[in-house]
């Protein structure tokens, strides 16, 4: 199995959400988060100080999923989250060893 | 046992209903009874000094809506006791100091008590007293906000003391109780200079002695700004200031007791809120020129600029020189807030911009719509209390930091002021 | 030079002393001297007119706790914006097109200064200035609440130029003002359809010229809510227009001189806390019945339904038929919400269903108490009202829109305008 | 038809007039003629009203302020609903309960009419019914801060019903409305007793009766706290409440048209400012002294505790005797706050140590000034009130238990009630 | 060592915690999420417009441990966050390469 | 790859911030968490009583890096994140197998 994280723009969560749906993943979990990276922050001006924010917000989704769907997960947050601009995020991709679902104990993929 | 009761102002009265029976001939043979008159002075404090003391809780909300979420405990501490702070010490000092046998230089030192008043002195005593306190009040809240962010909360409360139990009633007996001020020909309508400008000039002098919040100037020389934590909350504080302010110079009037004292009030609601709407539209206009969009925080430092401009002379402008002083007044707020931080003055809410040099503005333009206001007696009344603010509020912190220091320590401060000064925190859900 | 003071309410004053002395017999050798009513007048302007200042509050918090997060800066600045510019614009040139010289449709284009006024005059000048005025602002600040999270805010500030300081007048003039729709018999007391409806007119016609936020309604139909950031600000809010409305309805007595004035004052005062209490009942009672839980903001708006309907005649109704308005106009409001919503209208606040719908239902409400009111006069007031204030609304927003568009571009309003109107967020620390 | 109007205090009337001429000898053949002293009383409670009305607003926001966030929305909707409910109640059968035909132990059931006022009675009798029904939205606020986080919102609704409608003016026809207490000669000058007692011992039997916060007490006998989610806006609640209190006090003068009302007003003013600010002060001392920290509640509680202290008599004491009062009304608030936590029972707030326990306090201290009273007569009113809200309010929570339960189930509490009850969160974008 | 990784119940966390420290855990990581999964979202009404909240509070524990302690901890967070309806949310367990304390520079278990 | 997750003080953000800014790290993803360890939570009263916050605020950062500036980095972390104290933070490293850049569609190491 894979445990997959995507940095997106929180803007794009819910076209994310809807592709994911369509492709059935029934499970993802989604955080805040602040990121760094290309996309410079804005220099913004607060009573006459200029500043530069470093940091823009995020949306950070974690999916785990089986192998067997990872490519599909991974074309469908693509293509959903894409504007062409600086700042649309990353996929990363990791392996994932075990999962299990509390309410049931069910381990493996039939967990997700 | 007579009172220096504010000696331009009880000429003013004189010379109101004088002046009333000039103006208004047709009600000559009709005018209110003495009693009458007691009840609408009396009633004017009272209602005017409840609009005061809601400018407590527009600093309050003010300050903290600027501070960031890990201070806005302590911010909230502070100006809760030192609306109590002023209230009591106005009562065991303050008040005789400041208007009871003043004797050009100081009043005398004792506990404040209501005499019997008689329908002839024109209002109730208490309601006076209730009047003066609220403008105590207001000199604290203005030094709680510039320093905000580091000082240590109980130096504050003791610095709250002395401020609004010696300093700023002996100042004040010098004009408005009648002392060698208001004999040299000083006027200050509502208190831009004895009101404002001394809680002005205790915040800058604080600010210096404190010294700058951690990290808010950087060595390579830049300005690290530090947002507000809740804006909506802070244009809240502004209205209430803003509304309040028709309490603090309106009721300044100090009588409503004839038709010419009501018509005086009108004016000064009406100067009042043009000068503090003059003070928006200028911040407005002026953040979009100079940085091409607007800045909240500064519309609501305009509007508070603009009121402390006009309150040195919120009745003798006509409403185009009200525009006019306020919206220089809200200019000055404009220009002043980045050269302080030019100058590693780190004054949190614009404190120093908005009721020291607004307030200087303001006693100056007294002499604009006054005729008796001369330059050189303005400028008199402004030096001498500064320096005297300044002097005294300076031994006052140096005092504090040497016997128990007047900022807290610096992880304390990275920290939050909540967590050790309170130990609570003031959004315990919202922020991490 | 006469100025057409309120007509049918001068003749209220009329009426008011002549009847005194038939109710009141005993004190028909007792009454109150000229110069004590003209203070007395003259305060209820003023005191009363703090109060609806009070509703400039009220409407920042109602409307800065129900847009999203990301747009409560520029919330919190449009309303304290508004309220200078009102204040402006209201004295350079609303108050004489709407009071001075009205020749039946417009009255004259001057900037406002104090007259002198006498004790026959009943009041000072000054004073009924600045009652009007605040009235101004909150015909403003009801199109701030619909049109919010996509208006540019400098288009949305252009807009209150020139309805506060035209469109609004040059309407008032023709009721208040003493011009053809007082001749005609309308009657509005307070301004259920003056004020209210003439700021839901102009802020349905933004909303339409404007179109609905980003993403509010999709394609298959569904609406999607947007729910407010900060109820507990928004319930402040609601609270400060509730009792700032004494004020409203109370001050438009326009005299509290004697013991028939205050009388009504004191009916006013009752009726209208009435009505808003039904509202909040009825809204509660009704979401449950709706909808299975109490929605907050409907019983926020049903509050306010409720003083909007009674706001036409606030001092005839008995105690029940308050209650009745009152009640009617929340079911009103209850109704109207998704039905705009089915209509694509997207209004932020509910200011339409509130200002717009339950104005139209106060104003006909008048033929039910007040025996000289008429169902024809009433309607062509509302109809002509109406016609001019969406007419003239419209021009100004699509010439606003021609020349700097009326919207901001659609990234801005996915990140919030705070970000692209102010460059400051309004929680900084309590949202991500 | 004659109204049993307030007992002791139109005996105050009296003696205030009485007291005129002889203390203001000068004025004898210049006092205000009866209708301009109508109009002075009538304004007096209508615009002390509004302060008590703002005092809604101001428990509004403590207690919003004071629970979690996942409650706030429910707690904003109970405090908007109470105000309404009361104002309604209070029309359709409390006042005329309180104060019609009261036969010494009930007044009579009736619809509430403005009945004809002529200016012999003093003051329009509308101005009386909606300064005293802004006092009952009060005793209901008290309980609604108690027991929030848990209670069902329909079935607090319906106790506000019955609170309003007939617990409160049943007890208060026996002191106020001439009945039974006021013949014994219990004395209670603006409701330390009559309100904030009731108020508290309503709260006190439902938060027995209803329970402590799931997991607020664990099993090994510890106390979890559950810090406010707002203290910015719990301190803004507690800045009106201390402000709006000088309507609630000044206003139970019942009168303001003569130099010894407007005297009494004056001295109110300065007394419950007195007790307040003593209340804080002694608040901060005390928790730096207990816990090494400044717990910012309590001096929010102790400001009220001060407040409710000096309500039985805020008139007689001088400045000294106000803040003695004050500060043993806080420290009562102090001690009692843990105290209440170790016999488990869970007041969100602080209302029971604030309104009953200092109230007691206050009830018994008038006997420090008024000669009049006597400790008998105070402990009897105490007593009999005490004993009769305890049992009329147990009936009416256990009647709601056995029906439709007055707790939400566990799950809800844990996933916070503002879910279940409103549908709606309070912060949806700052909270998870 | 391993890298756990628990969505819960936000209400479970108190339990959860005790469970782990009784198992002498001695340091995890805590952090708001919201969930998707089979747990649908709750229908809410507000101003009259019905909408879905798709995604629902969840609170995220992880936890490094070494490869001795991970059935333990897997066992005591299922056991203290189980209530058996949907929505208790799911463990996932991911392999950790290193982990250091920053304090001493410890490696390794010790570092956990 | 790997992926890098350190939980460090709030205060010390900025500083490893510029301390990964100087070695040419180009992106990282920052998030607010709650942390449990060693460094006890502060007991605290409120209304007289006394209560212990078990969690600590902590800021976690996390960073996709190839093997090359894995050392590096942890290395720029630990040193401008170190005070000493107790409640410094941890740095875990995980195996990245995948990284992919949503704008380009670049994978691997370019992706960073
Ligand atoms: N090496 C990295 N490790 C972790 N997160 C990263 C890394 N690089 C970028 N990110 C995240 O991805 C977001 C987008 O990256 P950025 O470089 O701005 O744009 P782009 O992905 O379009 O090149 C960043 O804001 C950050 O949250
Ligand atoms: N495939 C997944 N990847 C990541 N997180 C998941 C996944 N599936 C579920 N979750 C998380 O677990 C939570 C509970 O899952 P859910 O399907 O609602 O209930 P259950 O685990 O009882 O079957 C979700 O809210 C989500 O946060
Ligand atoms: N085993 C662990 N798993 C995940 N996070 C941990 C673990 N141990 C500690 N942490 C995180 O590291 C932070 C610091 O740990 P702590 O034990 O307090 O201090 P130190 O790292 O200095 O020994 C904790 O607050 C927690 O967020």
């Amino acid at each position: 199995m894979k445990y997959i994280i995507a940095i997106i723009q929180p803007s794009k969560l819910e076209t994310v959400h809807e592709a994911l749906k369509n492709i059935d993943i029934t499970g993802m979990t989604v955080s805040e988060v602040q990121g760094y990276g290309r996309q410079m922050g804005k220099s913004e001006i607060y009573r006459g100080a200029e500043y530069t924010v470093n940091f823009i917000p995020k949306t950070k989704i974690e999916i785990a999923v089986d192998e067997a769907t990872e490519e599909a997960v991974i074309t469908a947050i693509k293509s959903a989250s894409e504007t062409g601009k600086i700042g649309d995020g990353k996929i990363f991709v990791l392996d994932l060893q075990e999962a299990i679902r509390i309410r049931t104990g069910e381990t493996g993929s039939s967990a997700l | 046992m007579i009172k220096n009761i504010k000696w331009q102002k009880s000429l003013a009265i004189i010379v109101g209903s004088l002046s009333s029976s000039i103006i208004l001939p047709s009600a000559a043979n009709a005018a209110p009874d003495a009693e009458t008159a007691y009840i609408f002075n009396t009633f004017s404090f009272l209602i005017h000094g409840f609009l005061v003391a809601l400018m407590a809780a527009g600093f309050c909300m003010l300050e903290g809506g600027l501070v960031r979420a890990k201070n806005a405990t302590v911010q909230s501490t502070k100006n809760i006791s030192l609306y109590a702070i002023a209230g009591l010490m106005y009562a065991i000092v303050g008040y005789n100091l400041m208007y009871m046998d003043v004797n050009g230089y100081i009043g005398s030192f004792s506990f404040w008590n209501p005499s019997e008043t008689v329908v002839d002195d024109g209002y109730s005593s208490g309601s006076d007293w209730f009047f003066q306190m609220v403008f105590v009040a207001t000199a604290a809240s203005i030094v709680s906000g510039a320093v905000a962010e580091r000082v240590k909360l109980t130096s504050f409360l003791i610095f709250v003391v002395i401020l609004t139990g010696f300093i700023y009633p002996i100042q004040g007996s010098w004009s408005w109780g009648g002392g060698y001020l208001s004999e040299a020909g000083f006027l200050d309508f509502a208190g831009s200079t004895i009101v404002h400008s001394v809680g002005g000039w205790a915040a800058l002098t604080g600010c210096i002695i404190i010294g700058a919040r951690s990290g808010k100037y950087t060595d390579d020389g830049k300005v690290k700004p530090m947002p507000g934590s809740n804006l909506p909350l802070a244009t809240l504080g502004t209205f209430l200031l803003w509304f309040g302010w028709f309490g603090f110079n309106g009721g300044s009037q100090l009588a409503m007791g004839s038709a010419a004292d009501v018509d005086a009030i009108s004016n000064i609601y009406i100067n009042t809120n043009l000068a503090a709407a003059a003070g928006v539209v200028v911040a407005i206009i002026g953040t979009i020129a100079l940085y091409g969009k607007v800045d909240l925080t500064m519309a609501l430092n305009g509007a508070l600029g603009g009121l402390v401009a006009i309150t040195a002379e919120p009745l003798a402008p006509s409403p185009i020189l009200a525009i006019f002083i306020g919206g220089v007044g809200s200019v000055l707020v404009l220009l002043t807030v980045p050269l302080l931080d030019k100058l590693k003055i780190d004054d949190v809410v614009g404190a120093i911009p908005v009721h020291l040099v607004a307030g200087i503005w303001g006693t100056i333009a007294v002499v604009l719509s006054n005729s008796d206001a001369t330059l050189g007696a303005q400028l008199y009344g402004i030096i001498v209390i500064g320096v005297f603010t300044v002097f005294t509020s300076a031994i006052v912190w140096y005092v504090l930091k040497l016997f128990m220091g007047v900022r807290v320590d610096e992880q304390s401060e990275l920290d939050g002021l909540d967590k050790t000064e309170n130990g609570l925190e003031a959004y315990p859900e919202f922020t991490n």
